[in-house]
């Protein structure tokens, strides 16, 4: 028994020895490496990358890698800022994140990370982050308390405390809304922060709440549900549902007879509701802070260049993280090395940066500041709602 | 608003049915619970959209393609995950359980790659058509799949208890070396077993699309699960009981709705699972197991 | 020099693969008396939630919180083991399956507790919270020469490393003794143990509590470890993988889920091209290993044998100083 | 200490397994149990020691009532059996198997294990010392260290004995000993059930091989269809036409089968 027990312990070693050897090689301390500029000029720097590239999620993680790619592109050619992307892979889980994290942090010495894809993850990855002084910055986490993790710790997706209101308000004021029904995803971080904040907002605004139905992932039918709020007869729904299940609801709500117009949360903002649902997808409204058919210069070069590059239409997590790179670099190039620190002081002042989103500012928690458009579907297309 | 409840819930509670069906088919003659069912329910489910959709051909084709597939994954299923466990000296009972967990593991990532995380609409021109009787709105589609279940379980218990391949089959489930002994073609009989019950999942798959027009690869878990309470609480290998169970659990999971509890509606099952496992383990319909076989 | 070799990449890896191993010995324990639990899953979010919501509402330190989540989570074991002894197999499979997505729907729903699907964050973390104590009895990291989040991943590497090693100690020696021979002669044939006088309901219980317990162990130690959990981390993949180090590395010996554990967690960080297709790969593994070799990678067999190898060189090494004696002898 | 079987019925469904079956077995005497397959007698064993429990009767030893009893607590009251088709503990090797029939007379726990006591030590010390004895007694004694898998037939059927003799029993119950076992193997079983009987253990003994019961039973019950149609000594069986009438329909039905 003893003997097999120190087998164990032989192991452990061996391990230890491996990492040992495996690490002594790039890790030096990153200190050394500030001011290092490029001879041209540039200041360079090292940005990890944490996104969800495989398994079910990776069609976020891939368009948010896109868009970074295509704006760091960008970027090297203005010359100003060299930037080296050093992508890793979270699966979409809090420990392949945080071990991600680590790596990026203590072996490639890093000076930010953009990602993770997740608010869950994020959950996770930002104390680790903000403990190493590490700046941060989220493109994709919607969900309420990401930057009040630390002083590290930013995005600059929209989160649903400003989406959710500015929908709400123009839904209100266009159908003189008095009587509301929700319907939310109650095993899901995104759907449920979404509730809260329209459930918040309903109430702050005064509506009547006829009734609150849930509904879990994977779920195929929302009948009982909707026959239950159909009843009610509420002139809107709040309906706080990722697109995949969002767009079947909307389905089976206007197959049924239920003709009210929808307000939904950043996770429904997804031109796949069209494509699931077709007709039925119309009467759908959502702020965003991304709109493809905005009459901007900037964003139609965005389109345009990213539609060449890739071959399809950008969505709002490609743009959100080319405008965050963009952001990034900004500050890279306003602190003026690769320091971490400094780095986190310039993100952390950005002000009126105009990105293809629009006007951005970070506020004291390092939360974005931006004006959401408010887009509805008509006749099959994302329009501007007024 | 009750009776369109019922409606909805004996729409949900027909299609439970009919995977239930399919599980209990497999338990009565191997004795295996089948948890790759779901998965299997689910390629079907894509069948139906691949041919209805992305090639745009006719619905009744859609049914042949799933049933063939299905059925197809069924014999490889057999083939490849539960043959080589029978008769094996050593083999733990557990070991179709945990080898069916890995095929139902593998399909579903399978499905992940071929057709992506996504929903996948399931447009048919089929599902639209709707009769009007009072305030009440009846789909075609819901009729259909309430035949469908009904047919199926009158179907089967006929086929089982009536005809000769169903006798042999009863026999395989009473005990497989006797039967064996007595001339029935036992490889063949269980591989015929799994086929169909595969293909009844097939089934399943396309109705569901029909009635909720939602099809994602984590479906067969979710509907699996529900399977696998609903045999549970009919009682293991009876056909009855897969349908009533069926109905029961669709109507109780609509009628939590309807009484305010909808966040708890996914545990109904798993409590239904807890409390008959305890009291009637047998389940509603089941024969408890003779003494002898301890 | 310590600076450079400590990387809390490396060992926060290890701390995961550590977590998992104390996982894969759970399922170990329930499953040498032959029972299958689908719902260690369910058991660990019972140990996490209940250290989390201790520690971090009640300011419970967090040792007590850790222990009292593995109590609770071994007293609903037992709650959940009696009643559920009846059932034989894969009945038991399926209840406590059901019983796993129970809790996760009732954390799902408790919010007022839980924080639902929202999920509990800022739970104290390990290694920071030991900093922070460290820090107050003036030990600092560059005391030793390595920067403060070294000393963090070092020292949760380092506790997590003591518990695995206490914890499979204890086992192992439960294993040798009257106990562990109850276990296995449960497993090999429940009937012919109690008609060799073993009180087969007591062990049962016994070992179904006992990996409750350690699974609510693993559960609560995950909790302080990435300072946030949910209730979509304890779902039903959680459990399968659970099951899948037993399966893979085997469940005749505890040696077994250990290595199955390890390799598994592993994997996929030493190649990230695998990590695409690593629950692919899980299913075939569990296919597979029914087919050709239903008990595991490591089994009894390949035990005994390097057992009985190191017996015989220890033999001959004690031969040999005899004969050296006797030689000086005369 | 003797064994009282009371009016024992059982039912199994519509089968009768065994009406109203009743004997005695006395202290230290070899007690035959024999009659045709399915006559009922393996059941007989199951509830005496409550694998299952009588439709009917009950069954008492030394003045204690059995039926009721869970099975492990029979055999702490002294009465343990061995199967008619081998239930070893396959995985485990010979002296293992022989420890775990030591277990209800032991009864270090978790801690003391754990912690290693050495109340514990001492106690496995016994219990190996003990288990080695009983190994040497059914002559398995260089075995200890196979897995019990992998032992001759015959062998196995004797290191079921040597598990069921840890128990310490006062009664013991043999299914089918000789089963399977050639001639010298047979002669091999008699001359231990004749020592076990000298260590002062009452067996009650179910057996095919009519020269092997005859040349060592006491005294003999037999069944047919679950009822109990005669009872005596050896010769006293020999020659009762019922039992001979019982037999000879036995042969013809194998010959039809």
């Amino acid at each position: 028994m003893r003997k097999s027990y120190k087998g164990l312990l032989s192991i452990f070693a061996i391990m230890a020895l491996l990492l040992a050897s495996a690490c002594s090689g790039g890790n030096e301390t990153s200190g050394d490496q500030s001011g290092d500029a490029a001879k041209d000029g540039a200041v360079s720097a090292k940005v990890g990358v944490i996104s969800w590239l495989t398994g079910a999620g990776a069609g976020y993680g891939e368009a948010i890698t896109n868009g970074l790619k295509l704006a760091n592109k960008e970027i090297k050619e203005q010359g100003k800022v060299d930037i080296e992307l050093i992508t890793e892979d979270s699966a979409g889980k809090q420990e392949q994140a945080l071990s991600s994290a680590q790596k990026l942090m203590n072996s490639e010495n890093v000076s930010a990370i953009i990602g993770p894809t997740l608010s869950t993850e994020m959950k996770v990855v930002g104390p680790e982050a903000d403990l190493n002084g590490v700046p941060i910055m989220g493109t994709s986490t919607t969900a309420a308390g990401i930057p009040q993790i630390g002083d590290y710790v930013f995005r600059d997706s929209i989160p649903e405390s400003l989406a959710i209101p500015a929908s709400i308000e123009k839904a209100i004021e266009k159908y003189d809304v008095k009587k509301v029904a929700i319907l939310y995803g109650n095993d899901d971080v995104f759907t449920k922060s979404g509730y809260d904040t329209m459930k918040k907002v309903a109430e702050d605004k005064g509506l009547e709440i006829l009734t609150t139905e849930t509904f879990q992932k994977g779920q195929a039918d929302y009948n009982a549900q909707l026959t239950k709020i159909k009843n009610t007869q509420p002139d809107l729904i709040l309906c706080s549902a990722l697109y995949n299940e969002g767009a079947v609801i909307m389905d089976q709500a206007r197959k049924m007879g239920i003709d009210v117009p929808f307000v939904g949360g950043n996770g429904f903002n997804s031109p796949e509701v069209i494509k699931i649902a077709g007709d039925a997808a119309d009467g759908l409204i959502v702020a965003t802070p991304w709109f493809a058919g905005k009459d901007d210069q900037k964003v139609q070069d965005f389109v345009a260049k990213y539609k060449e590059e890739y071959g399809k239409e950008p969505d709002q997590f490609a743009a959100q993280a080319y405008d965050g790179m963009y952001l990034l670099a900004n500050a890279i190039e306003k602190a003026g090395s690769d320091d971490r620190d400094a780095i986190r002081d310039a993100l952390a002042e950005t002000e009126g940066f105009e990105g293809i989103l629009g006007e951005m500012s970070f506020d004291e928690e390092g939360d974005i500041v931006m004006e959401p458009t408010v887009l509805t579907i008509k006749e099959g297309k994302f329009q501007l709602f007024e | 608003m009750i009776l369109e409840q019922l409606i909805n819930g004996l729409t949900l509670g027909s299609i439970y049915a009919i995977v239930a069906l399919g599980y209990t088919l497999v338990f009565g003659v191997l004795g295996i619970i089948n948890m790759a069912h779901g998965e299997i329910f689910m390629f079907g489910a894509f069948m139906g959209v691949v041919i209805t959709h992305t090639l745009q051909l006719p619905l009744a084709l859609a049914f042949v393609v799933a049933i063939a597939v299905t059925a197809l994954l069924g014999l490889f299923l057999e083939l490849l995950a539960l043959r080589p466990l029978r008769g094996k000296k050593g083999v733990s009972h557990l070991a179709p359980l945990i080898s069916t967990i890995g095929v139902s593991i593998f399909l579903e990532n399978l499905a992940h790659h071929f057709f992506g995380a996504g929903n996948r609409p399931f447009n048919t021109s089929f599902s639209e058509i709707s009769v009007q009787i009072g305030s009440v709105t009846i789909y075609a589609v819901q009729l259909v799949i309430f035949a469908i279940a009904v047919l199926l379980m009158v179907g089967l218990s006929f086929w089982l208890s009536k005809t000769k391949a169903g006798k042999a089959l009863r026999a395989c489930a009473e005990n497989l070396e006797a039967a064996s002994l007595l001339g029935v073609n036992t490889k063949k009989m269980i591989m015929m077993t799994v086929v169909i019950a595969s293909a009844m999942g097939g089934i399943a798959g396309i109705l569901v699309g029909m009635a909720f027009n939602s099809v994602t690869p984590q479906m067969g878990l979710t509907m699996g699960l529900k399977g696998l309470a609903i045999i549970i609480l009919g009682g293991m290998g009876s056909v009855r009981g897969a349908m009533a169970g069926g109905l029961i659990l669709g109507l109780s999971e609509t009628m939590i709705v309807v009484f305010g509890e909808s966040g708890y509606r996914d545990a109904i099952a798993f409590i239904a699972i807890i409390v008959i496992l305890l009291v009637r383990p047998q389940g509603l319909f089941g024969q408890a197991a003779p003494e002898a076989r301890r | 020099m310590l600076a450079e070799i400590i990387n809390p990449y490396y060992l926060q890896v290890l701390s995961f693969i550590l977590i998992n191993i104390i996982l894969g010995v759970s399922i170990y324990i329930t499953l040498s008396t032959g029972q299958l639990s689908l719902g260690h899953a369910g058991f660990m979010s019972i140990g996490a939630y209940t250290s989390a919501i201790l520690t971090l509402n009640y300011d419970f330190p967090l040792v007590v919180g850790v222990i009292l989540g593995a109590l609770l989570a071994g007293i609903v074991g037992i709650l959940i083991g009696i009643p559920t002894l009846r059932l034989q197999g894969v009945y038991l499979a399926i209840a406590t399956l059901g019983f796993g997505e129970v809790v996760r729907v009732l954390f799902i729903n408790w919010e007022s507790l839980t924080q639902g699907a929202i999920g509990i964050s800022s739970i104290p973390h390990f290694g920071r919270e030991l900093v922070t104590g460290l820090r107050d009895t003036g030990f600092t990291a560059d005391m030793i020469g390595i920067r403060n989040n070294q000393l963090i991943s070092l020292l949760v590497f380092i506790i997590l490393l003591v518990i695995t090693v206490l914890l499979i100690t204890f086992f192992v020696r439960q294993n040798h003794s009257r106990v562990g021979r109850a276990f296995a002669a449960i497993k090999m044939d429940e009937n012919a143990a109690e008609a060799m006088g073993i009180n087969i309901t007591y062990y049962k219980v016994l070992a179904f509590a006992q990996g409750a317990m350690v699974a609510g162990f693993a559960g609560a130690l995950y909790a302080h470890v990435t300072a946030y959990i949910s209730p979509s981390d304890f779902a039903y993949h959680r459990a399968v993988e659970i099951l899948i180090f037993a399966v893979f590395g085997g469940s005749e010996v505890i040696w077994g889920p250990i290595f199955g554990a390890t390799f598994l967690t592993a994997m996929p960080e030493l190649l990230r091209e695998v990590s695409e297709y690593r629950y692919m790969i899980y299913g075939i593994i569990l296919v597979a290993m029914m087919a050709f070799r239903p008990q595991g990678l490591i089994d009894h067999e390949m035990i005994y044998k390097i057992k009985s190898r190191k017996k015989k060189k220890k033999k001959v090494e004690d031969d040999k100083k005899e004969r050296n004696r006797h030689g000086v002898g005369s | 200490m003797a064994l009282e079987v009371k009016n024992i019925t059982k039912r199994f469904g519509g089968i009768h397994a065994l009406t109203d079956v009743t004997f005695r077995v006395e202290e230290g005497e070899v007690f035959g149990l024999i009659g045709p397959n399915g006559a009922g007698k393996t059941t007989m064993f199951n509830i005496i020691t409550s694998m299952f429990p009588p439709t009917d009767g009950e069954v008492v030893f030394s003045n204690k009532r059995l039926t009721g009893k869970k099975p492990y607590e029979i055999t702490k009251e002294g009465v343990c059996r061995t199967f008619q088709n081998i239930r070893l503990f396959p995985d485990m090797t010979v002296l293992e198997n022989v420890t775990v029939g030591e277990h209800c007379r032991t009864k270090s726990g978790v801690f003391a294990s754990v912690f290693r006591l050495k109340s514990q030590k001492v106690e496995e010390e016994k219990i190996k010392t003990k288990a080695r004895e009983l190994l040497q007694l059914v002559g398995l004694g260089k075995y200890e260290d196979t897995f019990a898998d992998n032992l001759a037939y015959g062998q196995q059927r004797r290191l079921e004995i040597a598990r069921a003799l840890a128990s310490d029993p006062a009664l013991l119950l043999l299914d089918e000993p000789a089963a399977g076992m050639n001639e010298k193997e047979t002669n091999d079983l008699f001359d231990l059930i004749q020592k076990i009987k000298k260590l002062g253990i009452t067996i009650l003994l179910i057996e095919h091989d009519m020269p092997l019961v005859m040349r060592i039973c006491d005294r003999i019950a037999v069944l047919n269809f679950g009822e109990k149609i005669a009872q005596g000594t050896p010769d006293e069986i020999k020659n009762d036409p019922h039992v001979i009438e019982a037999y000879l329909g036995q042969e013809e039905e194998d010959e039809l089968a």
